[in-house]
């Protein structure tokens, strides 16, 4: 399955690709497009990546949980313009152990932050435009609450 | 008299995010006369229109792999200049 | 809400019920009836409650997960006859901050299977059935893994 | 000659799980003759046919409330004896 994708990600079917009669303890995580970043009221994103290396190193982290844990992992991470609202990134771990599958889907989306070649760029409410990320926003978010 | 043969290097270059803006393209090539880093890739690509909003020691990759300023770069290379990541 | 039903659970209602442009991360755990206890083939389940005091534990928890961590948690558990690879209990914990959604979450499905009363038979492949929990379920337990 | 005025007590009893299996019933009301604890209604219980299937200290609520074995009844009361805990 790639990980990218630019339709609106629908939880039940990551769920489906992992479930398994054996596996009763699924762990989840969504991230969603928030109403505010670093104290600015935000109207929407767009999404954008460096699509084989995104692809390569999520398969990369995906490997690592299923190696670390006892889990299989289900991921996928939208591009392109995005409302409030919306789902931006989905994990879902699934495990016969619930830790395993805590510790999993934690780990995954940590990794997915840290490693994974996407940008973000913000729009908001006053008209501005804004790279996440860029020294700038990393600024501002040093002393803002952020997902 | 002696000839010297010059094997020229022909890189391509991909730019993301804000660095793409900053240099108004997505894709360039960049061709050398001889051995080149990426580190002196990029001190080619801050020389050039807006170059000057990237900065001296960017997250790149080399043909998907984390590249240091000090890889060496050969000829067919896909070197992409990575902004602060934002995914998630 | 009420934290037992006798209904299928549905994830995406419990995801609706606290999902909020404010809040951009949301961990969920899924408990899944598995085909497996103790190294024994498992058919079926039948959860019975205590369900006054059942409600009231699980309100107490819920609250107790709000209170600790600025997140916002819908809980259900479902009771009756289940059968292997339905949801037996779902737990949805969203916030802005992606480490208290995970912190909460994890509280939740902890605290419900230590405080909560309610009791699992469970039915086997081989004819037998067994309370779960009961001296000789908790005997074999010990060297078996659990969710 | 003096007469003694009884004041007699009864309380609720809920049983769950095994336990109920085991005493072939979900719920029964005890009477005491006087003042009484957990700890003495249990006793009672296990004197039931089934009820050496209940153990000596089992998990109790009272009013929904988790009880001690010494917690004292009182007209009215609902006793819970709770097998071991399986939810989730």
């Amino acid at each position: 399955m790639s990980f990218l994708t630019e339709d609106p990600i629908d939880l039940g079917c990551l769920l489906a690709l992992v479930q398994s009669p054996a596996r009763g303890g699924i762990a989840s995580f969504l991230g969603i497009v928030r109403n505010h970043q670093s104290g600015r009221a935000v109207v929407g994103l767009d999404y954008s990546a460096y699509a084989p290396m995104a692809e390569a190193v999520s398969q990369e982290i995906v490997s690592e949980a299923e190696s670390r844990w006892d889990v299989a992992v289900s991921l996928l991470h939208r591009i392109g313009k995005l409302s409030v609202g919306d789902t931006a990134v989905a994990v879902v771990a699934a495990s016969a152990h619930r830790d395993d599958a805590f510790l999993a889907c934690r780990y995954v989306i940590e990794q997915v932050k840290r490693r994974v070649p996407i940008w973000k760029k913000e729009y908001y409410a006053d008209g501005s435009v804004m790279w996440v990320g860029s020294g700038e926003a990393r600024e501002q978010a040093r002393t803002a609450d952020r997902i | 008299m002696a000839t010297t043969v010059t094997s020229t290097l022909t890189v391509r270059v991909l730019l993301f995010g804000s660095y793409a803006e900053a240099l108004e393209r997505g894709a360039l090539d960049l061709t050398f006369s001889g051995p080149v880093t990426v580190g002196e890739a990029l001190a080619r690509l801050r020389a050039l229109p807006g170059g000057e909003r990237l900065p001296a020691k960017p997250l790149c990759a080399l043909n998907l792999q984390q590249a240091r300023m000090g890889s060496p770069l050969t000829e067919g290379d896909e070197l992409a200049i990575l902004p602060p990541l934002a995914g998630g």
